[in-house]
């Protein structure tokens, strides 16, 4: 049994490490706000959620387990607010996708 | 393993250096900001148990939580100069 | 009272904090004024107290939370730390009892528990640097002493205080700053934060590197605090600005608190323990004072505003008693610890008969000035009397610390004789800048008699002519000031066993 | 490895900092300030300071990031002028960075154990704060009891800096007059935010109060919690609008608790003088010294929190009513 | 190793010249303050640098914690010394926001134009 969570810990733990590292090179290479936002925002996410029950497995059940869900929860519920009100903001002050006009960027940096 | 996944989000975390350095509008700096602190949160979960000492989960709670307001508070900055400048162009037309 | 005795150096920090926090919350503003009042003068009867038991029983010491010296706070008084404690007690003393009319008219009532506040911290954080045998600890009182002191200036009432404040602050953080790192730096190399334990464990240090680096970083820190020449540059137009009688306050002993310090680490920590220390002294700092004795003079002999021309004044005078110091030897450090209480002494009666010359004149520039001899008479008496002690006319308080200083430097030989012609240049343009005001007040013309009706009140009056008479009587018997420094200086030379 | 962490993290470091002197958008280097207190942070954690990490997180990262957008929110968003003097001070500065990179030569190497620092006073402290205090958090025995007159010391730095901004801004009351719609409404009509803050903030407060008393036990303490208690409660002003947390805590409030904080931890002190220790002395507060000693670090800590809690609000509410 | 045991004081020479720079050569007064919270903090990091041991822990005592700690004392330093950091942060935006009110610019060039006018 304890093979089994140490296993599927490390595994994911290595996804989470992956998806990381794809949202920050997403976060680099996409080429306007939006799609960045969207590189960032869905693999944070997603590792966050990864990387946090690959320890959890590890720690076993204790209060830090507790701690951890809190975090992760905390994330989980800040992280999407914080975007979407990023993105609003952007909205609000002029930032078109990037599809339509490259144009604006200029004019809010 | 731990080390793995803490070298991943070091790495991360010199990207969204690179794109809060890079710009190019305030907005991916916001960004960049927010997923720099989430990335923080994370290294410093996984090296409380790199270190053994897991109690020092309460550190990454923190921060989360900072981060968070920190980004609100650029934002609302950010939205409160887009409405007085939208306000100030009603003005003048 | 037996009981409390012992815990004279806690009380005399502690008191005015606690009263500071109090003040904010009182609810008719104008009492803020008077609870100040009190605890300042509580402050001073603990500093008198304090000098008659270190005069009587040498130094006093305290264990802050009774926890022993290297691993809690210690604080320690001796004969240097007594005498600053007047100085810092008397002033705040002097400038309240008289200055509630001058404050009544620059600060709104509103606005006054928070400068109340204020000045009680500033008062705090002095004493505590005085009292701190801890080299952290006066770090933090420093900083409550600074930023305490930038409020009291941002409270000036002309919009020019707020940029001279910035300047302030950006120097006084980074003088901090330095004195930090500094501090950090001996403290890696020693592991102690106690002056004193600091000072043995330095010896053991093989590298000279780190501790040289620290002594030039706390030197430089300390420098910009006291405004020792070139680093002066933020004194003039802070105290130019600030409310008259914070300027009267603040003048009389912040600098000088910041020298104390420098002192402290120069001939305490260093001393023994730095190669060709004497050396360092006469190469580096005696040329700087020099300068700043001459340039500082000069400067004020051509200053319009005559706030700012006292201001350049004290740049000099702290020029003065960096040079005593520098002699580096008991004689030399008498005179330059002595100077720090004459100095006070005039410099606080000079601009307080300011403050009182600004409530009846326009404002304090020259031009304001004319003709205010005729209409102030008791005020300008005052004026005089300081301005001689300022020069150093024998007879006033000035004068026994130029006699001292320039006999310590002729015990140089020849050597001293370039330093002794500095000091009368120094002391001719002393004449000549104060001879300026003299001659606007009282022979120029007035441009319109009678512009305010408002007439200084009877507390200033009395407090400036108590204050200009104490010039003269500690230039006719400075006993006091005397012993202290001279044990001060004898302490501080050879204190190591 | 860790090691190599650190050295990553401090060259990111290196390069944020150049990044802020380098941009001329405030906000930028505001911004960019945050990244590096994060960066400071995650270092100090690294370096087994999880107390200074906390504080520096919450502080720096938190706290002075807001304060910094508040002001530039009153002044100006751009440097206008180019830097002056540039030549010379960057010769002052290469000059004195090269002397300090000399002077680093002699130093203890990174984490010797035989270095004085730790041969000298701190082993004392480990041994003797089971004896003395018995509480876990060495850093807290030192900062609440050993070291306590400082910490009362800082107490007043904070409060000086309270009575500044209140001296030099107003208190904001007068400001409070405004017409209602005239009023900051922050993100008040976007609801996600709005919902998850209230979903958020009791969370984070409750979080403040668990940092306040675990400080005996682990990372956390008066000053951490003041910050973060501050900083849900500038949060609910960011959401629901800069009144209604007036409302809920009001200025005569905050003035009332930044002076309560300094005169708890005085009172502590004196009480130590009243029953015949020295001042700061918990030992005789309690008939156990070593219970008595925990009893004062407690009520100091609280002092500590609710002092800091006051002064922040109350210059995060100074600078948001000049903008009003 | 020799070389990397110093590079966090190398660090901190450079963070600190860095902000110093910004204090002097930068006009404008909030840069000057930015710059001076950076100067601060390469102060904090010298001072938890000098405090780290190999192989120690933070100083909390927990049961499965090993024996060596890393030194307490710097990091009580320095958490007095953060909030002395913030405190005058906040003192010097205060006054600048005040400078802004009074003068209508927060540049120290264009302050002294006006006070020589």
């Amino acid at each position: 049994m304890a093979t089994v969570l140490d296993i599927l810990s490390w595994v994911l733990l290595t996804l989470g490490g992956v998806s990381v590292l794809i949202g920050g090179i997403g976060a680099l290479r996409m080429p306007d706000l939006y799609t960045r936002m969207h590189a960032a925002s869905v693999t944070d996410s997603m590792g966050a959620i990864l990387v946090l029950t690959g320890i959890m497995l590890q720690a076993g059940w204790s209060l830090v387990t507790i701690k951890l869900i809190a975090i992760l929860l905390f994330l989980l519920l800040t992280s999407p607010t914080s975007s979407n009100a990023l993105a609003s903001a952007a909205l609000l002050a002029g930032t078109r996708p990037f599809a339509e006009t490259q144009q604006d960027r200029e004019d809010v940096t | 393993m731990y080390y793995v996944v803490s070298i991943a989000t070091l790495v991360t975390m010199g990207l969204a250096l690179v794109r809060a350095v890079l710009g190019p509008s305030v907005y991916d700096r916001v960004l960049a900001v927010n997923m720099f602190g989430t990335k923080t949160v994370l290294l410093l979960s996984v090296i409380a148990f790199l270190f053994g000492r897991p109690d020092f989960l309460d550190l990454a709670l923190a921060y989360a939580l900072i981060n968070f307001i920190g980004v609100l508070a650029v934002l609302e900055f950010f939205r409160n100069r887009s409405l007085r400048r939208r306000a100030e162009q009603g003005e003048g037309q | 009272m037996n009981g409390l005795a012992q815990h004279l150096p806690a009380l005399q920090v502690v008191v005015p904090m606690l009263v500071a926090a109090f003040v904010v919350l009182l609810r008719p503003r104008g009492l803020a004024w008077a609870a100040c009042t009190v605890a300042s003068v509580l402050a001073f009867g603990i500093a008198v107290e304090l000098t008659q038991v270190v005069l009587g029983a040498g130094p006093v010491t305290y264990l802050m939370g009774s926890w022993p010296a290297p691993y809690g706070i210690e604080l320690r008084v001796d004969a240097l730390s007594a005498l600053l404690l007047l100085v810092v007690t008397g002033a705040s003393v002097f400038a309240l009892v008289s200055g509630r009319q001058s404050l009544d008219a620059q600060i709104e009532v509103e606005r006054q528990p928070y400068f109340f506040a204020a000045w009680l911290l500033a008062l705090a954080g002095l004493s505590g640097i005085v009292v701190a045998a801890d080299a952290f600890n006066i770090f933090v009182f420093m900083e409550i002493s600074s930023l305490a002191s930038y409020v009291l200036i941002a409270g000036g009432p002309d919009r020019r205080a707020l940029p001279s404040v910035f300047k302030y602050l950006i120097m006084g953080t980074i003088g901090a700053t330095f004195y930090l790192i500094g501090v950090g730096l001996i403290y890696m190399m020693t592991g102690t934060l106690n002056l004193a334990d600091m000072e043995f464990r330095i010896h053991a240090v093989a590298e000279q590197n780190p501790i040289l680096a620290a002594a030039g970083f706390i030197t430089v820190g300390l420098a910009l605090k006291a405004a020792i020449f070139p680093l002066h540059v933020w004194l003039p137009n802070a105290y130019t600005y600030a409310p008259h009688m914070a300027t009267a306050f603040l003048a009389a002993c912040s600098t000088k608190v910041s020298l104390y310090v420098l002192l402290r680490f120069d001939f305490f920590v260093f001393q023994e323990n730095l190669a060709g220390h004497a050396f360092q002294f006469a190469a580096y700092l005696m040329p700087l004072a020099l300068l700043g004795i001459l340039v500082g003079s000069a400067v004020a002999m051509f200053e319009k505003n005559v706030k700012r021309m006292l201001a350049f004044s004290s740049v000099a005078q702290i020029g003065y008693m960096m040079l005593g110091a520098s002699l580096v030897t008991v004689a030399g450090l008498t005179a330059g610890i002595v100077h720090i209480f004459n100095h006070a002494l005039a410099k606080g009666t000079l601009f307080l008969a300011v403050a009182a010359f600004a409530m009846v004149a326009a404002g304090v520039r020259l031009d304001d000035l004319r003709g205010i001899a005729r209409r102030m008479p008791w005020t300008f008496g005052a004026f005089i009397v300081a301005g001689l002690s300022l020069i150093g006319i024998p007879g006033t308080a000035g004068f026994v610390s130029k006699w001292y200083l320039i006999s310590a430097a002729m015990e140089l030989g020849p050597a001293g004789l370039p330093l002794v012609a500095v000091i009368l240049i120094s002391s001719l343009m002393a004449v000549v800048y104060i001879w300026r005001i003299v001659e606007v007040a009282c022979f120029a013309k007035a441009a319109d008699e009678g512009t305010s009706a408002v007439s200084v009140s009877p507390a200033l009056i009395t407090i400036m002519w108590f204050a200009a008479l104490a010039n003269i009587y500690f230039g006719l018997v400075p006993e006091l000031p005397l012993t202290l420094s001279g044990a001060a200086a004898a302490e501080l030379l050879d204190h190591l066993p | 490895m860790i090691v190599m962490f650190g050295i990553f993290l401090l060259t990111l470091l290196v390069i944020t900092a150049v990044a802020i002197v380098r941009t001329e958008n405030l906000f930028v280097a505001v911004m960019l300030m945050g990244i590096a207190s994060l960066l400071i942070a995650a270092n100090f954690f690294l370096l087994d300071a999880a107390d200074v990490a906390l504080t520096e997180a919450a502080i720096g990262a938190g706290i002075s990031t807001v304060l910094f957008l508040s002001a530039l929110a009153l002044t100006s968003e751009r440097e206008r002028t180019k830097s002056s003097r540039r030549l010379l001070s960057l010769a002052v500065v290469v000059a004195a960075t090269l002397v300090l990179i000399y002077a680093t030569f002699d130093k203890p190497r990174f984490g010797a154990a035989d270095a004085p620092v730790h041969t000298h006073v701190a082993p004392w402290y480990l041994e003797n704060t089971p004896k003395y205090i018995d509480i876990p958090n060495v850093v807290t025995a030192v900062l609440g009891s050993f070291r306590g007159y400082d910490t009362l010391g800082e107490v007043f730095v904070v409060f000086t800096a309270g009575i500044g901004v209140l001296f030099l801004l107003g208190s904001g009351a007068a400001a409070g007059a405004l017409p209602e719609e005239k009023v900051n409404e922050g993100l008040r009509h976007h609801l996600i935010p709005r919902v998850v803050g209230r979903v958020v903030i009791p969370f984070i407060l409750l979080f403040g109060l668990y940092v306040q008393f675990h400080g005996e036990y682990g990372p956390g303490g008066g000053f951490q919690a003041g910050a973060i208690v501050a900083a849900a409660i500038v949060l609910f002003a960011l959401l629901e609008g800069e009144q209604r947390a007036l409302a809920v805590l009001p200025q005569r409030v905050l003035l009332v608790l930044m002076a309560c904080g300094p005169l708890i931890y005085g009172a502590v002190g004196i009480a130590g003088i009243a029953l015949g220790g020295n001042f700061l002395d918990y030992s005789p507060l309690l008939s156990d010294p070593v219970k008595g000693q925990q009893l004062g670090i407690l009520i100091i800590e609280a002092g500590v929190g609710i002092t800091v809690t006051g002064v922040l609000l109350s210059i995060f509410h100074a600078f948001a009513a000049r903008g009003r | 190793m020799e070389i990397l045991g110093l590079y966090h004081y190398w660090v901190f020479a450079i963070l600190l010249m860095t902000g110093f720079y910004a204090v002097i050569a930068k006009l404008n007064l909030v840069k000057k303050l930015i710059g001076l919270s950076l100067f601060q903090a390469a102060v904090f990091l010298l001072y938890i640098t000098m405090g780290k041991v190999d192989g120690g822990t933070a100083p909390i005592f927990s049961d499965a914690a090993n024996a060596v700690f890393s030194n307490p004392l710097p990091q009580v330093l320095i958490l007095t010394a953060i909030v002395v950091g913030i405190s005058t942060t906040a003192l010097g935006l205060g006054i600048v926001v005040r400078i802004k009110e009074e003068y209508g610019s927060i540049e120290e060039d264009e302050i002294q134009e006006i006070d020589r006018r």
